[in-house]
């Protein structure tokens, strides 16, 4: 086998592709993340928590409804979308103009409630779900066995994120996106509906982590805790990225899954810190973030 | 004079309290108390959320317990000790936070505790998912022995009354001055050449060395330090005895830490024992729904209304 | 023997992205006096102002006060050497009292603004010069209430009463009459005056009845640069500078001159309706 | 003697809401209320009473409930006991009350060995028996090399260290070990590494979520294919989380399977009428130890806990979870344990219908020898 | 007075910002191509009365009728369609968008807009930082790309906060120009001004308002004759 520096080469590649998958996950959150902030000024703590309700309507629809994982791919988030719509309506909108960390607190609590729901209702110990028919299998790389369904994780997830990116930053519903998150008021006065606009980005963003749940569901058990671990790494990777642009919530989501797939293979035990170390490293070095526009 | 009468009568009141009730309660209660004493500091006088004060509240308690275990020092030292640990790491925690603002400073402290919980939770002198257990109460200074719950109780009230005095002190004090004005219009403070980071610092230290205190207290009283204490859970719990007891407020912390606390106590016996995330969930969304300004806080408003 | 400069820039250069904002300027302002910069929109002036203060780092050049160099010292530090900035917007505390306002300013050379220990009390030795200050911009009467409450104008008032509590020796006023009604443009007008004593002032000014009235010397910026500078007679004399700033016909004629074309457009008008 | 205060209580501390609800929360209440039921309700004349709380997986909430359970509640003996813990915090609690405490899932064999106390009662399993009832097999059949992918925490490693030394001890070797924070979702990486080793079985030293996902991704990237993959800690709830496909063959050791025999069927029927669900085997064990709690208490005439420990230890249990069984003098309850391998989905009769029944294990092989210094009489 | 004629109409209208209440009703109308302004002292609600008609203000009451709309219940979205161009007294300058995206972000509400081209006439400074990030811009430059933004959307009723702050005379100038020859080409216009010496000569209308309330209306051709009064109120 190649090695280098007493390094296996292969087992090298092999974890920085199985970064790049963890990765994925982290872009669409942190993506999810940043639409939402860029818009509603403000960090959704229930974020997590749609992720996990992705992954549990997965299973809910193959279980009590016989909704297949390709159609789930499509109805959930639209599903996770819709409550995310009435959250915004009844819950955010009527403290809109409050201190920003009210709505943080608020998102904080219905992540707790959903959680809490969801562990009593299915307990804690995880439920089943299958990797589709179609992607079972994988495929023999130099390096590793790359299953299928990973493939597929990074593949849709870059998509997602890609034109997501897009439409953000290239087109007129972009801009009208981005200069809504600066001046609400101003942009109504230009003739533009923005509490429609606001309502569904919020959608949006929660619908791309329902999205990222109905891809993990195959792949992680689907559990209730299984968004809050995720969501403080995502929050990492934010800070470490920085909310300035969307291209940068990507870039550093997939950046940190390499690097922490690295971690796993050098040094295990730092795995679960490393993300947090390279944020403090950050903060000291460029506060505003990678991608972070100046104060 | 009628703030100093209603002083006078709570101290009474939290000195014959043990007779009536159960005096481990109570002085869970006075942790979280002074805990959440702690943590308002920042967010009711400063306008910092932090995220990650279980943190500090953890620190006391390793640090104590573990040079309970190990050295057998008098309490008293213990809890200095378990404090200023918890106040190095607020330095350093500190230092790094208050370099961004907002929903950003409560994103850094929630992933920078996140990053000592898992130290926590491998290192090997904390005992991991175990804890440190059996932390022995030892004798004040030498002479009077805790193990007794009254002597006990009697230790931890000094220390919150110490805590909640310094509090009310830091905030009616020069240094609170600036706090405020800081939280006004930061832009200006600078322009009037302070360095408004080395304030908030300087508050976080503070701050997160009385959550310290108050860890260092608790694992005295329970004997125990666990991971309990540097979990996020615990950092969103004592958010929610600011909010629901009143941030901003004197009281609001310790009237919030009480009504939690026996919340929890409550639940944690009876069949509603499961749906205590719920419960906890509901009452954040409550609160800043349609009550803001938490108990104390609506309290006030309401005398205002009718008596001011 | 030269004047007594207090402030200096030896070329002083600010470029973004290729542009250069601030270009190979050399300012010199003389100890007590108030130094205007005026120029065309975008001709660098609050770019200027960015640097003295340190908001933005100097791409080349250096700032001297006092003859030292404060090129590479950060914002509170120049503050507390004695430049201090007022700004566009009104930089109060808004839920204080106006005495607490100024207190806070004056608090700073106490050295005991970090000592959480003590009682707010040891401030009060601070309230006999708070209030002469406020009495300074004639605020002495609303000591004690709160400033959100106060008109605009007061506020502005304030603000310098709260910066002369830092006792600088140097003020940098940036539009310090942008937005504000002719009764408190002179009110203002009067207070910077009042002020100037014993101090140096550098202000951004659009209002060329202010400059006029204010200024012992104008510099005139233009796409960065110095244009011209001298008093007020020699400048507003300038030709160029009537070009680029302040329109072919200088000041009061221009009113004139657009009555007089809006009545021939209005004549014009209705000759077209007819 | 005689009932102290007039009521046996017997306090029920589980997680009831957290990671481990689902193995003992509130299931252990009720296969405790169906114990004191079944007992009649009453002892020597007195009621028996049952309280319940949440010990939310945290040491210090479980300790100061017990302690209060104590002072407060008069409370006798302590059942469910889930997370190593909390169950290390309260027997400490426990002990120097007095009282007794009846562990029923807790894995770690500390209880008995350097943490132990006459008060200790350890029912259902334990890592040792894990080690012994799942690995040595593995090795003495030839599966030499061995990497461990482990939860890296107190009870990961100290499964990890006993079925190392279970390894070493029958002549395998340990070609390496990972060690997977608590709470890893994705172990794709710790796949990766065990494949890399060589291994011919690789085992799963974790538990609950860990273990489903770790095991999920293994069979994902191809190494159930070219090795073993051996849970060391196997329960009911989570292999029924996992695809048959990928779990079956799988083997693995537990203190009890519902559909052993007549008698395990007739007990777990009841209780899934009553629970919703079958038994996991610290539930099994909850209702055993209590019915021999109380019988000890019928025995001695008294419910005090030196006189009722020395009784239990005295009496052999013997019901449809304890085989073979008895209560050694360190509070070890040795009784048969079973090894079990994962059905295919062909010959799953039900849900429920879960494992077969490889072999019997017998006690005194499957759990660890008593320590001189815990031989409490 | 044909009601053709009648762009803005404005009855009995309050304003609140919260609790507070702001405007104790007023009552306004201009007529197609006429250019009035709004004087007074600072905080007397003039910038205000334009938000109101934006619907932009917390909570409002009375009648407000734009070119025969009645909107007093419209959501604020849809006021600029019925061809109304707003300029804040804040700019409003988008840190998010270059300065080219900034002048092309409002959606035009009518189809005759100045080109691009002709903006960038009125003003080169925009020409040459096209492409840099709108608040990037001076202060003087970022007011002339409010202006222009709403010049590009066809609106022909124009409010406008304070136009000439911060701008260099000759710049004041141009905009004078402008003006001019927007009413030339029939908007309307209400416009909010400090620098009387601006508004006087271009106005055809004054509204001075005080506390809320509209105190006095003065005609282009009262001016001389109403100088003192309007010395009171405004200390010109
Ligand atoms: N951060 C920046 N990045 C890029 N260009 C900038 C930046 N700041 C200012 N500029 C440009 O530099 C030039 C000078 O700006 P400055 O704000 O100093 O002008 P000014 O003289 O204060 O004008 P005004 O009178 O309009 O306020 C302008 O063309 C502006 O677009
Ligand atoms: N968003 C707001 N919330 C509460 N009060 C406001 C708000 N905006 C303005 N006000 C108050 O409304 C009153 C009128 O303000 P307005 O801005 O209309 O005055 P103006 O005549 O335009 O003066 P200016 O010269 O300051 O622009 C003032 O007293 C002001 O304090
Ligand atoms: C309940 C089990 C999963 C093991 C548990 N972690 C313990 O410490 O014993
Ligand atoms: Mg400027
Ligand atoms: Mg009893």
């Amino acid at each position: 086998m190649a090695t280098i520096f007493g390094i296996n080469l292969f087992a090298l590649s092999g974890q920085l592709l199985v970064g790049l998958i963890n990765g994925s996950f982290y872009a669409l959150l942190s993506l999810g993340l940043a639409i939402i902030f860029g818009l509603l000024k403000i960090i959704n703590f229930a974020q997590g928590a749609m992720y996990m309700l992705g992954a549990f309507f997965a299973w809910m629809a193959l279980n009590y409804m016989g909704i297949n994982y390709w159609a789930a791919l499509i109805v959930v988030p639209i599903a996770i979308g819709i409550i995310a719509i009435l959250i915004e309506r009844f819950l955010v909108r009527p403290i809109a103009n409050e201190d920003h960390l009210y709505s943080l607190l608020l998102t904080f609590g219905i992540a707790l409630v959903l959680q809490g729901m969801f562990t009593h209702i299915y307990g804690s110990s995880g439920l089943p779900y299958q990797i589709p028919a179609e992607l079972k299998g994988g495929t023999k790389l130099p390096f590793m066995y790359l299953p299928n369904y990973r493939a597929w994780i990074i593949v849709s997830s870059l998509i997602v994120c890609g034109s997501t990116w897009w439409v953000i930053e290239k087109t007129k519903l972009g801009a009208y996106l981005r200069a809504g998150t600066e001046n609400p008021q101003l942009m109504q006065g230009f003739g533009i509906n923005v509490p429609l606009i606001t309502t569904l980005t919020f959608g949006f963003g929660v619908a791309l982590a329902g999205f990222a749940g109905v891809l993990a569901a195959p792949v992680y058990s689907v559990s209730p805790e299984m968004g809050s671990n995720i969501l403080i790494v995502v929050f990492a990777i934010v800070v470490i990225g920085g909310m300035g642009s969307i291209g940068g919530a990507i870039l550093t989501g997939l950046l940190m899954g390499v690097v922490e797939g690295l971690t796993k293979f050098f040094y295990p035990e730092a795995s679960t810190t490393v993300i947090f170390l390279f944020m403090v490293i950050v903060l000291l070095i460029k506060p505003a973030g990678l991608f972070g526009k100046e104060a | 004079m009628k703030i100093n009468k209603l002083y006078v009568f709570l101290i009474a009141l939290a000195l014959v309290a043990p007779t009536v009730v159960y005096p481990v309660f109570l002085m869970k209660v006075l942790c979280f108390a002074l805990f959440a004493c702690a943590f308002n500091l920042l967010l009711g006088f400063v306008g910092l959320l932090s995220f990650g004060h279980a943190v500090f509240l953890g620190t006391g308690g390793y640090v104590t317990g573990y040079l309970m275990i190990e050295t057998g020092i008098s309490p008293e030292l213990g809890v200095l000790a378990g404090t200023a640990a918890a106040a190095v790491i607020g330095a350093i925690y500190g230092k790094l936070a208050v370099k961004r603002e907002g929903i950003y400073f409560a994103m850094v402290t929630l992933a920078l505790a996140q990053l000592a919980f898992f130290f926590y939770l491998q290192a090997p002198f904390t005992g991991g998912e175990d804890g440190l257990q059996g932390v022995p109460r030892g004798a004040l200074f030498g002479l009077i022995d805790l193990s007794d719950n009254s002597a006990m109780y009697y230790f931890v009230l000094a220390i919150f009354l110490f805590g909640f005095w310094l509090v009310h002190r830091t905030i009616h004090s020069p240094f609170g001055q600036i706090l405020k004005a800081i939280r006004e219009n930061e832009p200006r403070a600078v322009s009037l050449g302070y360095n408004v980071n080395d304030y908030k610092w300087a508050a976080f230290v503070i701050s997160s060395a009385l959550a310290g205190m108050a860890g260092s207290t608790k694992t005295l009283v329970f004997q125990l330090a666990s991971l309990t204490d540097v979990h996020w859970h615990m950092s969103g719990e004592v958010v929610l005895m600011t909010l629901l007891g009143g941030m901003g407020t004197i009281f609001g912390p310790v009237v919030g830490a009480g009504v939690v606390v026996t919340i929890q106590n409550y639940m944690s016996g009876g069949e509603l024992g499961n749906y205590i995330h719920i419960i906890m969930g509901v009452i954040f969304i409550v609160c800043v729904l349609a009550f803001r300004s938490g108990i104390v806080g609506e309290f006030q408003k309401l005398m205002k209304k009718n008596f001011g | 023997m030269s004047a007594d400069y207090v402030l200096e820039t030896r070329n002083l250069v600010k470029e973004f992205k290729g542009f250069t904002a601030v270009d190979d300027v050399n300012l010199k302002v003389e100890r007590g006096t108030i130094h205007a910069l005026i120029g065309p929109n975008g001709a660098g002036k609050t770019t200027v102002f960015n640097l003295l203060t340190k908001f933005l780092t100097p791409t080349t050049g250096t700032i001297l006060f006092n003859g030292k160099d404060i090129t590479s010292m950060k914002s509170a530090a120049i503050a507390r050497k004695g430049i201090v900035r007022s700004f566009q917007i009104s930089a109060v505390f808004p839920h204080l009292t106006l005495l607490e306002n100024v207190r806070i300013a004056l608090q700073r050379n106490e050295g005991n603004s970090f000592h959480f220990w003590k009682s707010e009390k040891v401030l009060d030795k601070l309230n006999d010069r708070a209030l002469e200050l406020l009495d300074e911009v004639g605020l002495k009467d609303y000591a004690n209430a709160i400033t959100v409450d106060l008109p605009y104008g007061s506020k502005r008032a304030l603000e310098i009463a709260t910066t002369l509590a830092l006792d600088p020796e140097m003020l940098l006023l940036d539009e310090p009459t942008q937005g504000m009604g002719h009764e408190d443009v002179s009110v203002v007008a009067d207070l910077i005056k009042k002020v100037s004593a014993n101090r140096t002032i550098l202000m951004v000014e659009h209002n060329l009845h202010v400059v006029a009235q204010l200024a012992d010397k104008i510099t005139v910026l233009q796409r960065g640069a110095i244009l011209t500078e001298g008093d007020y007679a020699t400048v507003s004399q300038d030709p160029q500078v009537r070009e680029a700033y302040m329109g072919v016909e200088a000041d009061d004629e221009v009113a004139n001159a657009i009555a007089a074309e809006s009545a021939a457009a209005s004549a014009a008008e209705k000759e077209a309706v007819k | 003697a005689g009932v102290s205060d007039d009521v046996v209580k017997i306090g029920v501390l589980a997680d009831m809401g957290g990671v481990y609800a689902d193995i003992c929360g509130p299931g252990c209440v009720t296969a405790v209320e169906m114990a004191v039921e079944d007992f009649g309700g009453t002892v020597l004349g007195k009621p028996i009473e049952i309280v319940s709380a949440d010990d939310q997986n945290k040491p210090d909430v479980g300790s100061a409930k017990v302690r209060q359970w104590i002072e407060d509640e008069k409370v006798d003996a302590v059942n469910g006991l889930v997370a190593s813990s909390v169950t290390g915090a309260v027997t400490k609690v426990l002990t120097d009350a007095k009282k007794i405490a009846l562990i029923s899932t807790s894995a770690s064999h500390a209880f008995t060995t350097k943490a132990c106390s006459p008060y200790n009662v350890h029912w259902t399993y334990n890592v040792a028996a894990l080690a012994n009832g799942t690995v040595k097999p593995m090795v003495d059949a030839g599966k030499k090399k061995w990497f461990f992918i482990t939860a890296d925490y107190a009870f990961g490693h100290a499964l990890e260290g006993i079925a190392s030394k279970v390894i070493e001890t029958s002549g395998g070797e340990v070609v390496g070990a990972v060690r997977a924070p608590l709470g890893t979702t994705d172990f794709s990486s710790y796949v990766l590494q065990a494949q890399a080793s060589g291994a011919d079985v690789v085992g799963l030293a974790n538990a609950g979520a860990d273990f489903v996902n770790a095991l999920k991704t293994s069979a994902e990237f191809g190494l159930t294919e070219t090795a073993d993959v051996a849970g060391l800690l196997v329960f009911t709830h989570n292999a029924k989380a996992l695809d048959p496909a990928i779990a079956a063959g799988m083997k693995a050791t537990t203190g009890f399977y519902w559909d052993m025999d007549d008698q395990t069927r007739e007990w777990s029927a009841r209780f899934k009428e009553r629970h919703g669900s079958i038994p996991a085997m610290g539930q099994a064990g909850a209702y055993s130890m209590t019915m021999h709690y109380l019988n000890a208490i019928k025995a001695a005439g008294t419910d005090d806990a030196d006189a009722v420990m020395k009784q239990m230890k005295q009496t052999k249990p013997n019901d449809f979870f304890a085989r073979n069984a008895y209560l050694r003098n360190d509070g070890r309850m040795v009784h048969d344990m079973l090894l079990v391998s994962i059905k295919d989905a062909a010959s799953r009769k039900s849900d429920d219908d879960i494992y077969n029944i490889e072999a019997t294990i017998p006690g005194d092989v499957a759990f660890n020898p008593m320590l001189p210094a815990c031989d409490f009489k | 007075m044909s009601s053709t004629g009648e762009k803005i109409r404005i009855v009995d209208l309050h304003s609140y910002y919260g609790e507070s209440h702001i405007l104790h009703g007023i009552d306004m109308t201009i007529m197609q191509g006429e250019l009035v302004t709004l004087l007074g002292r600072n905080g007397s609600g003039r910038s205000t009365t334009l938000k109101s008609i934006m619907n932009m203000v917390g909570r409002r009451s009375g009648v407000i009728n734009i070119n025969g709309t009645e909107t007093i219940d419209m959501p604020a979205h849809k006021i600029a369609h019925l061809g109304v161009g707003y300029c804040p007294e804040e700019r409003g300058i988008f840190s998010s968008l270059n300065v080219e995206e900034n002048l092309m972000l409002p959606p035009s509400v009518r189809s005759d807009g100045m080109s691009v081209e002709e903006i960038y006439e009125i003003f080169p400074n925009l020409a040459e930082r096209r492409y840099s990030q709108g608040t990037r811009l001076s202060g003087g430059e970022q007011q002339m790309l409010a202006m222009a933004r709403i010049l590009r959307t066809g609106a022909n009723i124009l409010l406008l906060d304070e136009i000439t702050e911060g701008l260099a005379p000759v710049i004041v100038q141009k905009l004078a120009e402008v003006l001019v020859m927007l009413k030339k080409r029939g908007l309307t216009i209400l416009l909010v001004e400090q620098n009387f010496r601006f508004a006087a000569p271009i106005a055809d209308r004054h509204y001075v308002m005080e506390h809320g309330h509209i105190v006095e209306q003065v005609d282009k051709d009262e001016l001389e004759a109403k100088t003192e009064m309007l010395n009171t109120y405004l200390g010109v």
